[in-house]
């Protein structure tokens, strides 16, 4: 059977164009997918939690479940963390048990566009969807990122390469590339530009001060950027970790976001962070509508209260707050500092995950769930936002991330 | 339930102030003879009204979102504790969806519509509407600047026009057509807008006029419940009252709803000569038949201005200096958004908040107004008892006058407008006209038949705003949701959709393949979006 | 009233009764009644802490470093603290007066209105800045930090006076829109980023940003006057008859900004 | 041997975490650093040898392989090994420096620790 127009599950491309060929129950084919959209769905069966386990030991799913309350209830300070690769139905019940628990509810944003959550905080942000950059881009920029390894299809499907509405080819279009290194992408650049590590927010304040007149340090090849941008017809900077994770953080994204919106005095130009997470945005998304806060949100006064660095996953535990965690749908023990995960493995830790991962190693209590757009349906959000039905291809005993946190709701309703 | 000796105002059949017993069963508003429940609400020295019914709101959707992510300081200051009816939540200005349903719900509103969906949002539109609790809603489809429509305007092709609005509609889960700035949101895409009825949109040979035209015709021959829902070009400029007009008359015969009209009553050259143009916009709604419209009420401090309106919100921008998202949507249609604050003391600020009301008290009829402040971009919607108390009272408006800035009193007529708002005249505008113009016939009045929404207050001249800030009861589907101000129950509305059928036609699923970035097979709202739907049945 | 922590753990402690505003006029019995959070629990305040009533006005805490919220939006009084203290000391403050004898962690006096906050050692991030979104960080009062400080120092800032002694992190004065930020020790990476207005002043030459440019060489006479009445504080602040009398070069920024803040070097 | 450190996305990192993190795969793809091959010359390394990465917050033993990056520079991709380097401290912000780190460089004779000696010697007496 084929399963035509599914959505990939991986990154914030949200590519939804994959067929998906099935044979009893076992995906044997994949087209349209990128590499690692082909990886996860061809893999997903591999490396699964094979069973629930507390303490290494399997148990049922509802002893696992159970012990997992139990764990949470008694808890003094909680910590629910994880949410982007999965779906919003799950997100929305991990906030519902987060704010049951008063716990503190964070999501991976916090080590990835976190910054660019706080640069949009202090200056707005002028985005457009993708397709938008597909009908109209004559100048594509992009910063600190690596499509051509992070977000392999972005090229092709939305900027560089796509026919358009009023752009037919590349050959209509500008493609710049910024980094402090030589990537893959650069190579499709028609312009690459390397700056020095740590110099985003120097060079970008400098277009800033060159394009009110001033800023007569800029280096040529910049001033010459900033004289393209203003005589684009519609400008769009994609941008990365390379702003978000390098010193500076909120600081550099803020510069860009600010560059892009003084931008729009001479001409159409809009800015889109390259979100890494199938549905990280649609984490924030959730997070926003129920708490009016995209991440790092605590609930132990009974209403939610919002402070990245305060109530971030990492800084949460590097500093040891909480005495116990949930686990859902990631992995810090390969993601976070080793310093900060290394508390997971002091108090229990409960994993929801369909996969054997390195933070599953070290849990209390693991529990398998679903995959997300393969084996359950649900919502996710797209990097500019566009909301998606994830399909289910084939079919499993195991429940879904939803399923599992709607038992504990109730569990810790009863 | 029996609601027992209550003063009832329900203007849609005629009662006004009357001690009339209203009967419920399962849900409905029935005959005595069918009561099973005899349960009673002993309402004497009560006012029973129907439930209110919000024709204009910004409340669920991504640029909601982009709101509520991009100002933490406004929740900080008005946080919601959750409580065993209750889930917890945040405001001020851009509130979050639980709380939007209770504080709705706790001053007696029971139907509530999202003003602006972008059609390839839609489904986050209907997701947040999940999690909106106790009142019904649903919302409106942004079709403006959408590709196709501008296509066949330029065309010529009425009929495939209308098959992709119904399509539209049908795909989306909307309500009612929704138009911003016609053609100028599409000229935004590339930094321009469009100025009059008769400039052309860049790139496409329409005109604003066109747009309108056709799609008010494709409305009212597709039957559609509610007429277009328009808001004008040049919102927020001074002069912008001729543009307003000039529309309003321009679409007669077909149905139309102003929305915001405040926003575009605007006389005056520039911000210096900035003048009060209400009275003029009154006196044409007077002379217009088919014609509604809510004035989008100034309310004095924090509000979030979000719009499709993309340069409209780029020189609030310029104007205010505070922060400003902006979000694009390909093919179709786009939002700005920017904080801010409307002080009593800046001479625009306080004519724009005599203009709303006076547009509210010139208006003769008050089947053609509505109270609404296009929340929260004139300012949030839970301040509405204050504009009711201004309404209902001279004195207070005089009292207000003397404490906003001096220049109104030679700039709008407000200060000589001597009408006092009925309980009856505010039920129309917030219940039984919005209702009438929503086609909602189930809502907006108390007759046998009519959905068991009801709103109950403890009445007193005196404190006309704290009177309806927090009901005594609210009743949503026969079920007391709100008791004295305070949700007592955990209750979920239903969404509110269109029975539309259509289909794409080869060529427009080619188009659609092309220039969009997702595949039209996933483009339409599933069903799993609408657990609890109600459908309208279009004739 | 003397306080003493009872518990232990790493888990915070959200107290902002802890004033002098809340205490005035009560018991020991009463102040133990005063609402706090151990985690997500809702606790009385003699549950966290042992309280004595010492006869005096002033409000002393042993070491608190997991404690949040002590001073919150405070207008009078005198709180001291007697080691370490949490997040969001004195934030909101509109008056009074908190001296840590140790260390206080980030968010410290964040958008306070008035008031005086003294630190004995190192301050965290954040101090005297904005919380995330907000248009404005402090907006009058002075905070004097003896040790070093961590990043955005003064972000946002409107009005008011921050005293660094020792060392800032990056981007100190960040956005600042207004007041005086002061620095004896190194004044760090990115100082006065998408500044607007306000000034800064050092006594060690920074790594500016190409952002700022050189004015002028000269004794400013505003700053000669700010300077001796900051001599009258109790603060014991390092101010010399040279840094008064002496020469400071002037560099305006950011000029990717408005471009009006100023920062002063000491030179000569 | 001084270096800037950088990290990030790779295919084969990504391709390979979804066959599963525990798989040598994975450790084949994430437990490396990208060196200029002029750098990798001074030291004596070659494509394959392992180097240790010191860095203020800790030390990982990595392969090194040879990619056109700038001579000053070293990226390891997204990961334990990375993560071994980085610290916790956030500045307020909720991020760590995952990007930018210095870090000191040599070559050694050490093997490149699998996923479970890894977590082994970091929980060691933990649980």
């Amino acid at each position: 059977m084929i399963h035509e127009d599914v959505v990939c599950p991986f990154c914030g491309c949200l590519c939804d164009d994959i067929a998906v060929t099935t044979e009893d129950n076992m995906i044997t084919d994949v087209k349209n997918g990128c590499a690692i959209s082909k990886s996860k769905f061809m893999n997903h069966h591999l490396n699964l939690l094979e069973s629930a386990l507390v303490d290494n030991m399997k148990v049922s799913l509802d002893e696992a479940v159970g012990r997992a309350v139990e764990i949470l209830t008694n808890a003094d300070n909680p910590l629910i963390y994880g949410l982007s690769s999965t779906e919003c139905e799950a997100q929305r019940h991990a906030i519902h048990l987060a704010e049951l628990l008063g716990a503190t509810i964070d999501q991976t944003a916090s080590v990835c566009h976190g910054p660019t959550i706080l640069g949009t905080q202090d200056a707005g942000c002028v985005k457009c969807t993708l397709g938008e950059v597909k009908n109209r881009a004559d100048l594509i920029i992009y910063w600190g990122c690596n499509p051509a390894e992070a977000h392999i299809r972005h090229f092709r499907r939305y900027s560089v390469f796509p026919e358009g509405l009023f752009r037919k080819s590349k050959k209509e279009r500008e493609v710049v590339v910024v980094d402090v290194r030589n990537t893959a992408s650069a190579r499709i650049a028609t312009t690459f530009l390397q700056i020095a590590p740590g110099t985003d927010f120097e060079t970008i304040s400098l277009m800033r001060a060159y394009l009110k007149g001033k800023g007569d340090a800029l280096p040529d090849e910049f001033k010459n950027l900033v004289e393209r941008m203003k005589r684009c017809e519609f400008g769009i900077m994609f941008f990365g970790l390379g702003l978000t994770m390098s010193r500076g953080k909120h600081l550099n994204v803020d510069a860009a976001l600010r560059l892009v919106r003084d931008l729009n005095e001479y001409t159409k130009f809009s800015i889109t962070p390259m979100r890494g997470h199938y549905n990280v945005a649609g984490a924030g998304s959730t997070m926003a509508w129920i708490t009016g806060y995209p991440f790092a949100v605590n609930f132990s006064m009974g209403y939610p209260v919002s402070n990245p660095g305060e109530f971030s996953a990492v800084d949460v535990l590097a500093r040891k707050e909480c005495d116990a965690a949930l686990i859902i749908a990631s992995d810090p023990v390969a993601n976070f500092p080793a310093e900060s995960w290394k508390h997971l493995a002091d108090i229990p830790t409960i994993v929801m995950d369909p996969k054997v991962s390195l933070t599953s190693r070290i849990a209390k209590v693991s529990i398998p769930v679903a995959t997300a757009g393969i084996e359950a349906e649900g919502t996710a959000y797209r990097m500019d936002g566009i909301p998606l039905r994830l399909k289910k291809v084939v079919d499993t005993t195991r429940l879904s991330d939803a399923a599992v946190l709607s038992r504990m709701i109730e569990k810790v309703r009863a | 339930m029996i609601i027992k000796n209550g003063t009832v105002y329900d203007p849609a059949n005629n009662i006004n102030g009357e001690k009339v017993d209203i009967f419920i069963e399962k849900g409905k508003i029935v005959d005595e003879s069918e009561l099973r429940d005899k349960k009673e609400i002993e309402a004497s020295g009560l006012v029973v009204l129907p439930g209110g019914v919000e024709i204009h709101t910004h409340i669920a959707g991504s640029k909601v979102n982009i709101a509520r992510i991009m100002r933490p300081e406004d929740h900080r200051k008005d946080v919601v504790r959750k409580t065993p009816y209750q889930r917890s939540g945040t405001g001020y200005t851009v509130p979050t969806t639980f709380t939007i349903g209770y504080r709705y719900a706790e001053m007696g509103y029971t139907t509530v519509w999202e003003a602006a969906a972008p059609p390839l949002g839609a489904r986050h539109s209907h997701e947040e509407l999940l999690d909106i609790p106790i009142v019904d809603k649903g919302i409106f489809t942004l079709m403006g600047s959408n590709y196709f429509v501008l296509k066949y305007t330029e065309e010529g092709e009425f009929e495939k026009l209308k098959n992709f609005v119904a399509w539209l509609l049908h795909a989306t889960k909307g309500y009612a057509v929704k138009i911003v700035n016609p053609g100028g949101v599409e000229s935004w895409k590339w930094g321009k807008n469009v100025s009059s009825l008769d400039d052309t949109v860049q790139n496409f040979n329409v005109t604003p006029r066109e747009i309108l035209k056709n799609l008010a015709r494709a409305a009212d021959e597709l039957h559609l419940p509610h007429s277009i829902h328009v808001h004008c070009n040049n919102l927020g400029s001074p002069g912008n009252y001729a543009i307003t007009r000039e529309t309003i008359e321009m679409l007669s015969p077909y149905r139309r709803h102003i929305t915001h009209i405040q926003f575009n009553s605007y006389a005056g050259e520039d911000w210096g000569t900035f003048t009060s143009g209400g009275s003029d916009i009154a006196a044409t709604l007077n002379k217009s038949k088919n014609v509604t419209c809510d004035v989008g009420q100034v309310i004095f401090g924090d509000a979030t201005t979000m719009t499709a309106d993309g340069p409209w919100q780029h020189t609030l921008f310029k104007l205010s200096g505070n922060k400003w998202a902006n979000s694009d949507v390909e093919m179709e249609t786009g939002a700005g958004i920017v904080p801010y604050r409307f002080k009593k003391k800046n001479v625009v600020n306080a004519i724009q908040w005599s203009i709303g009301l006076e547009v509210l008290l010139l208006t003769e009829d008050p089947y053609k107004v509505f109270l609404t402040t296009d929340h929260p971009n004139a300012g949030p919607f839970y301040h509405y008892p204050q504009v009711m108390e201004l309404l209902m009272s001279r004195k207070k408006r005089e009292e207000m006058l003397e404490t906003v800035h001096p220049l109104v009193k030679e700039r709008s007529v407000l200060p000589s407008i001597e009408r006092e708002y009925s309980l009856s005249d505010l039920a129309v505008v917030t219940r039984a006209g919005t209702a009438r113009a929503l086609g909602m016939t189930a809502k907006g009045h108390l007759g046998v038949g009519a959905d068991a929404d009801i709103s109950i207050y403890r009445f007193d001249e005196e404190q006309i705003q704290k009177s309806f800030q927090k009901a005594a009861y609210t009743i949503k589907d026969g079920v007391i949701v709100v008791k004295d101000g305070t949700v007592v129950a955990d209750h979920m509305g239903k969404t509110y959709v269109l029975d539309v059928k259509a289909d794409l036609s080869e060529e427009e699923r080619q188009i659609f393949s092309k220039y969009y970035t997702v595949q039209v097979s996933n483009y339409p709202v599933e069903e799993a979006y609408l657990p609890q739907k109600e459908v309208v049945t279009c004739r | 009233m003397l306080l003493n922590p009872l518990v232990k753990t790493a888990i915070p402690v959200t107290a902002p009764c802890i004033t002098p505003d809340w205490f005035s006029g009560k018991s020991v019995e009463e102040v133990g009644n005063l609402p706090v959070y151990y985690g997500n629990k809702e606790k009385r305040l003699r549950d966290v802490f042992d309280i004595k009533d010492d006869g005096k006005d002033i409000i002393t805490l042993g070491s608190v470093p997991t404690v949040k919220y002590i001073g919150k939006g405070m207008t009078a009084g005198s709180i001291v603290i007697k080691g370490d203290a949490g997040m969001h000391l004195g934030a909101e403050m509109k008056g009074g007066c908190i001296t840590v004898e140790g260390n206080v962690s980030d968010w410290a006096g964040a958008e306070m209105k008035g008031g005086e906050i003294v630190v004995a050692q190192n301050a965290g991030h954040c101090l005297g800045g904005a919380y995330r979104g907000s248009k404005s960080g402090m907006n009058k009062g002075l905070i004097v930090v003896k040790g070093n400080a961590g990043n955005e120092v003064g972000g946002l800032m409107k009005k008011g006076i921050i005293v660094v002694e020792g060392n800032l992190g990056d981007a100190a004065g960040c956005s600042m829109k207004g007041g005086t930020l002061i620095c004896y020790g190194h004044p760090g990476n990115r100082l006065g980023a998408l500044m607007q207005r306000g000034s800064i002043v050092l006594y060690e030459s920074p790594a500016l940003l190409p952002t700022f440019t050189y004015d002028a060489e000269y004794n400013p006479t505003w700053l000669r006057v700010f300077l001796r009445e900051l001599q009258k504080t109790p603060h014991r602040i390092p101010i010399t008859q040279n840094h008064i009398e002496g020469t400071y070069r002037r560099y305006n920024g950011d000029i990717s900004e408005l471009g009006k803040g100023e920062i002063f070097v000491f030179h000569e | 041997m001084k270096i800037v450190l950088l990290s990030g996305r790779t295919t084969k990192q990504g391709v390979t975490a979804e066959i599963g993190k525990t798989s040598d795969d994975y450790l084949q793809n994430v437990a490396v650093i990208q060196l200029n091959p002029t750098l990798m010359e001074q030291m004596g390394a070659k494509d394959g040898d392992t180097v240790e990465v010191q860095t203020a917050h800790g030390s990982a033993v990595v392969m090194c392989h040879k990619s056109d990056i700038g001579e000053n520079m070293g990226f390891i991709p997204y990961g334990p090994w990375a993560n071994l380097l980085i610290g916790t401290e956030t500045q307020g912000t909720g991020m760590p420096d995952s990007k930018g780190v210095e870090a000191e460089l040599k070559k050694t004779d050490k093997n490149v620790e699998s996923v479970d000696e890894l977590l082994a010697r970091i929980v060691e007496g933990r649980k």
